[in-house]
């Protein structure tokens, strides 16, 4: 292929990040001009990658490698598949929402682009990463900004912004940890000296061919799930997302609850299911397990919640507990679910965090029991609050309908207790979205609110951004759905080989 | 022409959701152009229903061969969601009952809506209910009725609550769309379970297999998916333990109510148990459970209407009542009669919702009855088609409820005396609370102090029509024999058991006079009668505290719970990451201690090293010496 | 009881059996040593445990002196005539000069030790230390034998020019930098 | 040859006038841990010093010793004895005149005083 697309799509934003160092401090227009351009750029190559992506042939398409580290096998190679491409065009979209939701941020707004562009860079390298030692090296970058990002723009409710920024970055430290040791020891047990290679495909091979025994592949499997897992909020691993999010600023909590998470998805589907699929069967049972309490538990939790971006931390941990539960059911349909329920999740949490990020914003008011009657003076964010709001709650016509009605297909034959008590949740999340909406937008005029004017102009770019593929993804689901299909159908003989393999404690319920 | 109509079927639909689309993106603010495009998307719509119940009386589609196109919505792996359109006599019935309602709805709103800003959202939202109530009536499979189910809730979630600085409009809406919810939640298990077992969700492919799969294994796990899919109808047409929110959902505008809360939405339960009615009527137990749910709402909900005092709570009860009355054809077997009686239902309760508007707006927002009295002379038009319908609900002889409430009274009787005993029962009753329903608000002398007056031309042509239509259809039905038409299994004909008929005149008469002695002649004062009763009148007034009872469930399951969780994950979760951090921060301290500046303590540390090394190196001195070679 | 009389009885037998069996010279070696032992280790105790510094000094010096009577019994008199005059000349002068010139108000009870538990552990450890290295010496079986080489001091002389010529070198550069150094420390650079 | 565990009265006095390499051991090591209790404990820089010098001279003595009782051929561990003498003697040279210097700075030759270096 002549021009190398995915590169262009990983470091656009970073040389941009780049140029913008030597700009001085006070031409903000200028940065956040540039910053909304790269991002622009980026999103429009992975449009054009989606569109050109070829679901018949399906495997890595648009992919480059360059031999980096002969030795250890390391090659710094790029590529797309029907799994990643709908994680990278989530992660461009958001991205660009991201930068048109933080517009008119005046503190340090210099430093303020660079570290997301990095953010953004960080994250679409983990998503086409064909190469285990460049998924690392991308999720490390990720950590960084993000810290730094909480702590001089976060903002300080009922946990201090310093505890918030260390809590989630020491969660998603250690939990890189147990990444690490897990992928070195991939790295080491596939081949034997001569020809170690970090490289994805070459791994997959050596998991066909039974270089790893049972044992192994369960043990370390356990070390991924550890590590993806407190990446995707499990539920012993979840107390880092609702406090992460509340202290972060706007585009940080959209970016990490959009797409960060996904990537933990991401990797256990990549790393944990195709390279390791006896560990995955084996911990299948426990995963739908913590998947159900994730569900319902987080879902109460959010009932009692005052603070609305505490909600909405909740609600993704509930929700991530539906992509859980769809990969523990190891089916075609439940995993190709599971890819799409991350994908309509990602881009209806960014939408939630710009809309409640602008009235924060404006209000600096983000409690419940604070604001009411928003539907009065902010039509616009109001739809933004509603599309989001009916979109979580799984309203046909909107993303979340499809994944989620998929999810519950593949999932319910496999763990019909788990999956009823996680179909309950649909009624949990109407209640405690609802009971949100209801106090926060409706009710009587309070002039306290006069003075605040709707999003006009760029503010407004967020919501058109997400709508358009929240409602577009929502009524022709086929265009997400006929992507992730060619990405998951070559797992259906691995799936199929996995039916007699032992499991934990004998099966789920 | 009917080809086309039928081919194209997918319009009737797609119309009014094109119309939400303009109206809800450009034309919100300008309320003529709004109203304009709203109306005219139904109108179209109707035409086309119009055209394709010819294409359907004409042509060779019955209720065993109905016309059938399908579309893939979404394939994952083996799975496949498709979409698509299913005509047959029921299909055709159904559309031209919901265009024509919706239609007049539309139309008395624009006199209606006159003086209301938010107008313009109000029309789009009509649409886009009007456009998911068609979808589901043509759905080709359960994922797709599913869909457009939800579809509709979330339409009557924004309607109930389009007067949303109204803090009782909001939280009806909010309880509107969580008890549907619930309903939902049965309504999605069964689905899954059929997918699950079937392989498919398609109604045509599913009639050929659930026959013969409940003639090899029984009907024990089919029993459980049959009771699973009727939750779905319980919540939404309101029947016995979810039918809280229907009386709720009348803080939303007057049209709403009429429009979904008394002919579409609400029927969308029964046309559900209809449309999938080759499962339910092969399982003996269901269609138990469905015929006493049926039955026994009918007549609770009849007893509360009795003491209500607002106006459109008492037909909200009302309608309550005649979808138990559906629910309980249904139950009895008898499709004709269900179908039948919701066409007809439709229309006059649909009429009286609509006086319903006129006279409370006439009364600018009272709805209290007992604080009306003598509108006959102030509102003529309206009182006249309110006759209409209270006579066509009572089941008087010309009017519509005549024929299709008998025709459910007769099937209930064939099968089960005590449910005929009950429909009876509430029949009577339904007279009763009509009547005094009438007599209370438009007899008696007028008040000074009330400024009724005549509505608008907008709002008075509508209620013509459906007067019309309540007149009419019933006869139309029974003579131009909807039996042949709609039904399942053979074609039921039409004939009145003289019996039955006889029986439930003679009761709605006694009614009548009883209603006419107490609230007219004022033999009998009202309030003695409720006294001498005492509790069940209390009971009755306070809708038997369900209400109450469910606010207490979700105050202890769902509120407290969620404290005791959150505490939990505050405490227990949150305390555990804090104390591994405090831990980690007093360890450190441990060996601070030995790095306090004095140098004395830095020897002693290095000498205890020293002392360590000898010792070791004494107890495997030999080992070492062996390792030295023993050159000493 | 019986086994404490049965020991006793053992070296009564012993001191006569031996006083006979061995000639003076031994007996004589043996005493000298134990004297001059005693001479040094008492002293140091002297220098640890002194209240007052200026006799800690003297005593330093007295041990000193001892462990050169110790190299001269071991028959290494250059070694011995060193330690006499680096040690028990220069160091003990310059200490007990050091001593003087940062004197404080009462010298009697200048030598001031830490609080009894540091007194305590330190104890503790240089007993452990002792104890170590006392059974390491103990145990280990060297082969003596008291090689006869000769004069040590033309031994010594031949080695260090010829052999060890360069830490011979190195030793006088190092003595010539630590004069010059502890003259700049002690005046002090700035002042110059 | 000694082994010390199986010991009777008799063999430790023989062992206790022949004099041998050992006994010089054990003499340097008490000396050097009498030097040591010192250094622990005592609180002025030049008492440190003195106990620095004792356990100084404990290692000389080990030195010669060896060189002596040993089968050696040439006087190395005197001539090790000669230079640690020497860089002893440069070292209390230089720790004197630390210590003065330290005493006229701070007005003090207590050690506790000098913690500036504390981690």
């Amino acid at each position: 292929m002549g021009f190398p697309i995915l590169s262009t799509v990983l470091l656009a934003p970073l040389l941009m990040a780049l140029v913008i160092c030597f700009l001085p401090r006070e031409s903000r227009e200028q940065i956040r001009m540039l910053a909304a351009a790269s991002m622009g750029v980026a999103t429009c190559l992975t449009l054009y990658a989606y569109a050109a992506y070829d679901t018949a042939a399906g495997g890595m398409q648009f992919t480059e490698r360059i031999p980096w580290v002969t030795d250890l096998g390391v090659s710094y190679s790029l590529g797309v598949d029907g799994i990643s491409l709908p994680m990278l065009l989530l992660t461009d979209v958001i991205g660009l929402a991201s930068v048109f939701s933080s517009w008119n941020i005046e503190k340090r707004a210099k430093e303020f682009f660079i570290l997301l562009l990095v953010l953004i860079t960080g994250v679409t390298g983990t998503f086409i990463a064909c190469d285990l030692f460049i998924f690392l090296l991308c999720y490390e970058v990720v950590v960084i900004p993000i810290y730094i990002m909480v702590l001089i723009w976060g903002s300080t409710k009922r946990v201090s912004k310093e505890y918030s920024g260390m809590k989630l970055t020491i969660f998603l430290l250690m939990g890189s940890a147990f990444m690490l040791v897990g992928i070195v020891s991939l790295y080491l047990g596939a081949y034997p000296a001569g020809q170690r290679t970090f490289d994805i495909e070459a791994l997959i091979m050596a998991s066909q061919m039974g270089h790893m025994s049972m044992e192994f592949q369960i043990l370390v499997f356990l070390l991924l799930l550890a590590g993806f897992g407190s990446l995707l909020s499990m539920f012993p691993f979840h107390s880092w997302s609702p406090d992460g999010y509340a202290g972060a600023p706007t585009a940080v909590s959209m970016i990490h609850a959009g797409v960060l998470k996904k990537i933990g998805g991401y990797g256990l589907i990549r790393l944990g299911l195709m390279v390791l699929p006896l560990g995955a069967k084996f911990w299948a049972p426990l995963i739908a397990g913590l998947a159900m309490i994730n569900v319902m538990y987080a879902a109460y939790c959010a009932m009692v919640q005052k603070d609305l971006k505490y909600i909405i931390g909740y609600s993704s941990v509930s929700h991530m507990g539906y992509v859980l539960l769809g990969f523990a059911a190891l089916n075609v349909v439940s995993i190709s679910g599971a890819i799409a329920n991350m994908v309509a999740h990602g881009i209806m949490a960014s939408l939630f965090f710009s809309q409640i990020g602008y009235v924060y914003e404006k209000t600096h008011m983000r409690s419940i029991p604070d604001l009411k009657g928003l539907a009065h003076y902010f039509p616009r964010v109001t739809i933004g609050f509603m599309l989001a709001g009916l979109a979580s709650v799984g309203l046909p016509g909107l993303i979340e309908f499809v994944p989620e009605v998929t999810i519950f297909m593949g999932t319910i034959g496999v763990y019909p207790f788990f999956a009823v008590l996680a179909i309950a949740g649909i009624v949990f999340t109407a209640l405690y979205i609802l009971r949100m909406l209801a106090k926060v937008l409706f009710g009587p005029k309070d002039e306290h609110f006069a003075q605040y004017e709707d999003q006009k102009g760029v503010e407004v770019l967020p919501l058109l951004l997400l709508g358009v593929f929240l409602i577009g993804f929502g009524v022709f689901p086929e265009l997400l759905m006929s992507v992730i299909d060619s990405g998951v159908q070559p797992l259906t003989p691995l799936l199929a080989a996995l039916s007699d393999v032992p499991t934990l404690l004998g099966g789920g319920l | 022409m009917s080809e086309f109509a039928l081919t194209h079927a997918w319009l009737i639909p797609l119309l009014p959701a094109l119309a939400f689309v303009v109206i809800g993106l450009f034309t919100r603010l300008n309320k003529k152009l709004s109203e304009a495009i709203a109306v005219s998307a139904i109108s179209l719509s109707f035409l086309v229903s119009l055209c394709v119940l010819a294409a359907v009386i004409g042509g060779p589609v019955t209720m065993d061969n109905p016309f059938i196109q399908k579309a893939l919505w979404a394939k994952m792996g083996t799975l496949e969601l498709s979409m698509g359109v299913l005509i047959d006599p029921m299909t055709a019935m159904m559309l031209i009952v919901v265009t024509t309602v919706a239609l007049l709805v539309q139309v008395y709103s624009i006199g209606y809506m006159e003086h209301d800003p938010g107008a313009g959202r109000f029309f789009a939202f009509l649409s886009l209910f009007a456009s998911s109530m068609l979808g589901l009536v043509i759905s080709v499979n359960f994922l797709q009725m599913y869909a457009f189910w939800e579809l509709v809730g979330v339409c009557s979630y924004l309607l109930i609550g389009f007067y949303y600085y109204k803090i009782s409009a909001r939280e009806a809406a909010k309880k509107a769309f969580i008890t549907t919810r619930i309903g939902d939640f049965g309504m999605l298990l069964g689905i899954l379970l059929l997918q699950i077992t079937f392989g498919t969700l398609d109604f045509m492919e599913l009639k050929e297999l659930v026959p013969a799969y409940i003639w090899i294994s029984g009907t024990g796990f089919m029993t459980v998916v049959g009771l699973l899919l009727f939750i779905g109808p319980i919540g939404k047409s309101g029947q016995f333990p979810l039918h809280v929110w229907l009386p709720d959902a009348m803080e939303g505008p007057t049209p709403v109510s009429a429009l979904i809360h008394a002919a579409t939405m609400v029927v969308a339960g029964v046309y559900l148990v209809g449309r999938a009615y080759f499962i339910f009527s092969a399982l003996p137990t269901v269609m138990n459970v469905i015929a006493w749910i049926g039955g026994f709402t009918a007549f609770f909900a009849a007893t509360i209407a009795v003491t209500q005092r607002p106006f459109k709570r008492i037909l909200a009860y009302s309608t309550i009542s005649q979808l138990g009355y559906m629910m309980l054809a249904l139950g009895v077997g008898s499709l004709t009669a269900s179908m039948f009686h919701l066409m007809t239902h439709a229309f006059f309760k649909a009429l009286m919702f609509l006086c319903a508007g006129a006279v409370i707006e006439a009364m600018n927002e009272e709805a209290d009855i007992f604080k009306m009295g003598g509108l006959r002379h102030r509102m003529p038009t309206t009182f006249k088609c309110m006759t209409i319908g209270v006579l066509a609900i009572a089941g008087v002889p010309p009017f519509a409820g005549f024929f299709s409430k008998d025709m459910i009274l007769a099937a209930a009787a064939e099968v089960s005396t005590p449910l005929y005993l009950l429909a009876a029962a509430t029949a009577f009753m339904t007279a009763f609370y009509m009547a005094r329903l009438l007599f209370v608000a438009f007899f008696g002398e007028v008040r000074e102090d009330c400024p009724a007056h005549e509505t608008n031309s907008y709002m008075k042509w509508p209620l013509v029509v459906l007067a019309v239509l309540a007149v009419l259809s019933g006869a139309w039905g029974h003579f131009a024999g909807f039996g042949e038409w709609v039904y399942y299994g053979t074609a039921a004909e039409e004939h009145i058991d003289f019996m039955i008929a006889g029986s439930s005149v003679v009761l709605t008469f006694i009614a009548f006079a009883l209603a006419y002695e107490i609230y007219v002649a004022k033999r009998f004062s009202s309030y003695l009668i409720s006294q001498r009763f005492g509790i069940l009148y209390k009971l009755s007034y306070n809708k038997y505290y369900v209400d109450e009872f469910y606010t207490i469930v979700r105050n202890t399951f769902v509120d407290k719970l969620g404290a005791a969780l959150y505490w939990f994950d505050l405490r227990v979760i949150d305390g555990m990451v804090n104390g591994l951090a405090k831990g980690v921060g007093c360890l450190s301290c441990v060996f601070t201690v030995l790095q306090n500046g004095q140098a004395q303590r830095y020897a002693a540390v290095f000498y205890c090293g020293v002392i360590a090394l000898v010792a070791y190196s004494i107890f495997y001195a030999f080992r070492i010496l062996q390792l030295l070679g023993g050159a000493y | 009881m019986n086994e404490l009389l049965k020991l006793v009885h053992g070296v009564v037998n012993w001191g006569m059996d031996t006083a006979e069996s061995m000639n003076a010279g031994v007996l004589i070696d043996a005493s000298v040593f134990y004297a001059l032992m005693w001479v040094s280790v008492l002293a140091a105790l002297g220098v640890v445990l002194c209240r007052n510094v200026v006799h800690s000094a003297l005593l330093l010096t007295a041990s000193f002196i001892g462990v050169g009577c110790l190299y001269i019994y071991m028959d290494s008199p250059f070694i011995g005539a060193v330690q006499f005059l680096v040690y028990g000349g220069a160091v003990a002068i310059l200490i007990v000069m050091a001593l003087m010139l940062t004197r404080r108000d009462d010298m009697a009870h200048s030598n001031l030790s830490r609080s009894l538990f540091c007194q305590a552990g330190a104890a503790v450890i240089s007993g452990a230390f002792f104890l170590c290295i006392s059974v390491a010496s103990l145990m280990t079986q060297f082969r003596e034998m008291s090689a006869e080489l000769g004069d040590s001091v033309t031994g010594l002389a031949d080695m260090m020019l010829t052999k060890y010529i360069l830490p011979f070198e190195v030793a006088a550069v190092l003595l010539l930098i630590a004069m010059i150094g502890a003259l700049v420390i002690a005046k002090g650079a700035h002042e110059s | 040859m000694m082994d010390i565990f199986s010991l009777s009265a008799v063999d430790i006095l023989n062992w206790s006038v022949h004099i041998g390499l050992t006994h010089f051991l054990l003499l340097a090591a008490l000396l050097f841990s009498i030097g040591l209790y010192g250094l622990l404990t005592r609180r002025g820089i030049i008492p440190t010093l003195m106990c620095v010098e004792l356990m100084l001279n404990a290692a000389n003595i080990n030195l010669v010793a060896f060189n002596h009782y040993r089968p050696v051929t040439d006087f190395s561990g005197q001539l090790m004895a000669v230079f640690s003498i020497a860089v002893a003697a440069s070292e209390v040279a230089i720790g004197i005149a630390l210590a003065f210097r330290i005493y006229r700075e701070r007005g003090s030759v207590n050690i506790d005083e000098l913690n500036h270096m504390k981690g």
